[in-house]
């Protein structure tokens, strides 16, 4: 769990998915975790769009850290990730509009996605740009892990599908449960696997000691 | 009249922000520690969103709309809503100490609420006029802080009782959201 | 206020760069705004034209008619139905008379507007409907799209549909899709928009 | 290009519009934050520079001010912030100048001899194994001891405290050198046998222990077995470390003074001892027990003979009685027959008499209507007829019954 790398980039990344996981650990950004993970796809579409916006916004503003001042960083951060997001938004659906009819609808709710904000504010802000870049990366695939274990969870006990074929049909042993498609399906299945993490690591930790317990018994 | 009633309860209950739309859940989970910090919190989001909608309507029938630039509204809408947010804190601030140390602590915390950016877009799509999003955006605030208010006292029911250690903490937060969001399933019965 | 002075400098200086980020992004946004904006509406129309011709299939050709959207306001308004013709075109066959009417939706579905193409004979039968425009819910509202809920439509030729929870029992009635009935109620509003506008046409 | 150039005055129209916004906005937001200005406490800002300001509200309060505050007035560890993790928490220490700063001082172990019952638990959780049981007497070996704290919160007598290095060193040194291993064993004795406190052992209550063995697992010394779902507590070798107390489910075993638990458990022996005696009166009063129930059994089986007679006899009289009582119902019913046919004759002559009289008062009745006949429809009908006609009938139907 708290494995450390040398090369600062690699450990950057790797603190944005396992350490700071902004879904499991920081919980941050959750609006469109719970409403986006109806599907696989849709998923992965929003996660990877998440992440492209991500480092970019956040190269741009490590990079324009010295010359913002503090007393208009609000404004300031918001308004280059709105525009950066804005001007994907048109590009995708000029350029290339069978990408943004899966992707499309989640452009505007990045906008509405407190990590890339928070991750500005809180990392950006303070460190180079080159770091800045594997933060975003870090956080970007840690978002989009969080989003594919969810939705798949979501989908194939939901709906019996995965990435969109069927995988079992509605027999009288298991038939798919339709709450977990709805909305209260998705706190419901983000509670379990935050608990989950929870006992993983409470377990991990006991087996610490326990290990610690039987080597001193037998020494 | 009757239109008008009709719009608050429906942004406050029907479709309300955090339980139905999904929007500003970040603090919904995170600041429903205590019912006074989660009514504060309430508070703050009823008066910034209130004024953000107004704000935002206005912005949008004499700005954007006459120069047909209806595609800048998410930019103009968030740019505004930052600042409104940053001048109503440093207001509380230095002129009604009493009321900041009540309302105003959470207002930085609103500037990075989807919810706010939800609701005045939600206007210009639903294409209300002034009174009618102002009313949007109460109804919709009202709803938040109903739903917030609602898993603070929960929680603190929680933290009480004996339950699976792994659970302690986000996931009971969770947990107690999700029966919440499948109570206020109901409300969609209420065919208006 | 002797404090405000010093601080003039400062607030200067903070204003400029953000006028400066501000009047970057405005242009940025300006300029990706208006070279994608006809290729986007171009593409727009094709698709409509594509998807008005898949319905009418015997049409030869197709005429706008602008007024018909002036007139919809009224009838729609005491039909009760909440929804905006955002255009019509008159379907002519290779003789010249009128086949039948397609229009151009608009109504409120859950997350914002829909678009929905409509197809009707000269008669009132409904020809089919296909969604032009919509940012619903993934998942759930975007089964709207998908052939076996718009399969349904083609061939009724009613005055106006009803969405029902359960089973379709009468010819009026269009079961809603589970978990998206908000959506459902919007297409059909906007079909029950179209047969009014065609039987005032009439 | 000539297409580009067209658009021009939107594009301008738009760079206008934002632009325009942001100037106002920096125009309003400078004036606000000078003419608001409020002097803040210089610590708490730098506090509120090291968080990382994304006002999640993670911590619980309300943003990264509200943390802030909460940390500069005490009210917050230093470790506060979860998005911030420890990087942020070695910063704000250092802001704060809050002791636990790793660096300047390290931290060490201490065992305080006197309460430390040997129970070995700080031995087996320490990870650098840098904690000894030397003779009933955990030490702390202060080189290679990375002051984690971890002993002191598994000891169950708290007899470990985390003290700055310099400080464990002296105590060390102050502990009666006396004590060197070559002294301890005459030293150890003499601790266990005149100890500052009594030395506590435990003591199971047998009433409410359900025999879960949860003790027995986790008694290091292996001092307490559960027999036929009862746990006891060997009490010469429990060193009385209380872990069985606090494991145990039912709260069933209490730590007491070794005397007072001996003579608990004594008691108890003498119980135990006693138990064959007991055994003994419980299986006399067994067998007496036994021999006055097959008394009884006899008894109850003459006296069920004797009512089985005596049932005979009450039924066969009751069967002579229930024959004589039939003959007379037969009588009766007879005697019965022949009075109700003679009633029926006699009410046939009366009904026909009286079927006589009742013609004779009709013909009267007829003659009369036509007499009045002739009279009536000389005299108008004047709506229903009055009272006094009424009278004048009942008269009539009066005159008729005399």
């Amino acid at each position: 769990m708290n494995k450390h790398f040398e090369n600062p980039f690699i450990d950057t990344i790797y603190n944005g998915i396992v350490r700071e996981n902004p879904t499991f650990v920081m919980v941050i950004g959750m609006c469109p975790v719970l409403a986006v993970t109806t599907t696989a796809s849709n998923a992965i579409g929003m996660g990877l769009s998440t992440t492209a916006v991500l480092i970019l916004s956040n190269m741009i503003i490590a990079a324009l850290r010295h010359i913002i001042p503090d007393g208009v960083r609000m404004p300031a951060y918001i308004v280059i990730v709105a525009t950066f997001v804005t001007v994907c938004d048109f590009l995708m659906e000029a350029y290339t509009p069978e990408l943004y009819q899966s992707l499309g609808v989640y452009i505007p709710l990045i906008v509405v996605n407190c990590i890339i904000l928070g991750r500005a504010e809180a990392y950006a802000n303070k460190n180079t740009v080159y770091l800045s870049c594997a933060d975003g990366i870090g956080m970007g695939i840690g978002f989009t892990i969080a989003l594919l274990i969810i939705s798949s969870v979501r989908e194939i006990l939901g709906a019996g599908e995965w990435f969109g074929n069927p995988i079992y049909t509605a027999s009288d042993f298991f038939a798919p449960i339709e709450i977990l498609i709805k909305s209260p399906g998705a706190f419901l299945v983000l509670a379990v696997l935050i608990a989950a993490k929870n006992k993983w690591k409470w377990v991990s930790d006991k087996k610490m000691e326990e290990d610690a317990k039987k080597a001193i018994r037998e020494s | 009249m009757q239109g008008l009633i009709i719009i608050i309860i429906t942004a406050a209950l029907l479709d309300n922000v955090v339980l139905s739309q999904f929007l500003g859940i970040c603090s919904f989970l995170g600041v429903s520690t205590k019912t006074e910090v989660a009514l504060g919190m309430g508070g703050a989001v009823v008066f910034v969103i209130t004024i953000a909608s107004a704000v935002a309507s206005l912005l949008y029938d004499f700005v954007l709309a006459p120069l047909s630039l209806g595609y800048l509204d998410t930019i103009v809408f968030i740019l505004v809503i930052a600042a409104l947010v940053q001048v109503v804190e440093m207001f509380f601030k230095k002129s009604i100490p009493s009321l900041y140390n009540a309302l105003g602590i959470y207002l930085p915390l609103i500037t990075t609420n989807c919810a706010v950016l939800g609701v005045a877009l939600n206007n210009v799509t639903y294409g209300y006029n002034f009174i009618e999003s102002v009313l949007c955006g109460l109804g919709t605030a009202v709803g938040y802080l109903v739903a917030i208010v609602m898993l603070a006292a929960i929680r603190e029911r929680c933290e009480g009782c004996e339950y699976l250690e792994s659970f302690k903490g986000v996931p009971m937060v969770c947990i107690c959201a999700a029966l919440m969001s499948i109570a206020f399933f109901g409300f969609s019965g209420l065919n208006i | 206020m002797q404090g405000v002075e010093i601080d003039v400098k400062r607030i200067l200086h903070d204003t400029l760069i953000l006028f400066v980020i501000c009047i970057v992004s405005g242009l940025l946004l300006g300029l990706a705004y208006e070279i994608t904006y006809p290729i986007t509406s171009a593409r727009k129309a094709a698709e409509k034209a594509a998807t008005y011709a898949s319905m009418f299939d015997g049409a030869d050709h197709f005429e706008d008619h602008a007024e018909v959207i002036e007139s919809s306001t009224a009838v729609l308004a005491d039909a009760g139905i909440n929804a905006t013709i955002r255009d019509c075109m008159f379907a002519y066959d290779a003789s010249g008379n009128v086949l039948g009417y397609a229009y151009s939706v608009v109504t409120a579905g859950k997350q914002a507007e829909i678009v929905t193409a409509v197809g009707v004979q000269a008669d009132g039968t409904l020809l089919g409907i296909d969604i032009l425009e919509s940012s619903e819910t993934s998942g759930l509202g975007t089964k709207a799209d998908e052939p076996e809920f718009k399969d349904l439509f083609p061939g009724r030729k009613v005055s106006s549909l009803k969405t029902v929870k359960k089973a379709a029992s009468a010819d009026n009635e269009i079961t809603a899709i589970s978990g998206a009935t908000v959506t459902t109620n919007a297409v059909v509003n906007a079909v029950n928009a179209a047969l009014a506008v065609s039987a005032s046409l009439n | 290009m000539i297409v580009m150039a067209f658009n021009f005055v939107a594009v301008l129209k738009a760079t206008l519009v934002v632009g325009i916004v942001g100037l106002l906005i920096g125009i309003v937001l400078g004036f606000a934050g000078s003419i608001f200005e409020v002097k803040k406490d210089e610590k708490e800002e730098k506090i509120r520079a090291c968080l990382p300001g994304n006002n999640c509200g993670g911590c619980g309060y309300p943003g990264c001010d509200g943390c802030a505050h909460a940390i500069f007035l005490g009210e917050a560890p230093v470790n506060q912030c979860p998005v911030g993790g420890p990087k942020v928490a070695a910063e704000i220490a250092k802001v704060m100048g809050v002791a636990d700063v790793p660096k300047t001082e390290a931290r060490k172990a201490y065992v305080r001899k006197s309460d430390c019952v040997g129970c070995t638990l700080c031995e087996k959780t320490c990870a650098f194994d840098s904690v000894h049981v030397v003779n009933k007497k955990a030490t702390v070996d202060l080189d290679t001891c990375k002051g984690c704290g971890a002993c002191a919160a598994k000891c169950p007598k708290k007899a470990i405290d985390l003290m700055d290095e310099s400080k464990a060193r002296e105590l060390f040194a102050a502990e009666p050198k006396a004590a060197a291993p070559a002294a301890e064993p005459a030293k150890a004795p003499e601790a266990k046998a005149a100890p500052a406190g009594e030395p506590q052992k435990a003591y199971v209550h047998k009433e409410n222990c359900v025999g879960c063995t949860l003790c027995q697992k986790n008694c290091p010394f292996d001092s307490v077995h559960v027999e036929n779902r009862k746990a006891t507590v060997n009490q010469e070798t429990c060193m009385g470390c209380g872990v069985c107390a606090s494991k145990c489910p039912k709260k069933t075993i209490e730590l007491m003074d070794a005397s007072k638990a001996k003579a608990l458990a004594d008691q108890e022996a003498a119980a135990a001892a006693a138990a064959p005696a007991v055994e003994a009166v419980k299986a006399e009063a067994g067998k007496a027990v036994e021999a006055a129930k097959a008394e009884a059994g006899k008894a109850v089986e003459a006296a069920k003979a004797e009512a089985g007679k005596a049932a005979e006899a009450v039924k066969a009289e009751a069967a002579k009685t229930v024959e004589a009582v039939k003959a007379e119902a037969a009588k009766t019913v007879e005697t019965v027959k022949s009075e109700a046919t003679e009633a029926v004759e006699a009410a046939k002559v009366q009904v026909a008499e009286t079927a006589a009289k009742a013609e004779e008062v009709v013909e009267e009745a007829v003659k009369e209507v036509k007499m009045h006949g002739r009279t009536a429809s000389a005299r108008p009908l004047q709506g229903a007829p009055g009272k006094k006609n009424k009278r004048e009938h009942a008269k009539s139907i009066n005159q008729k019954r005399v």
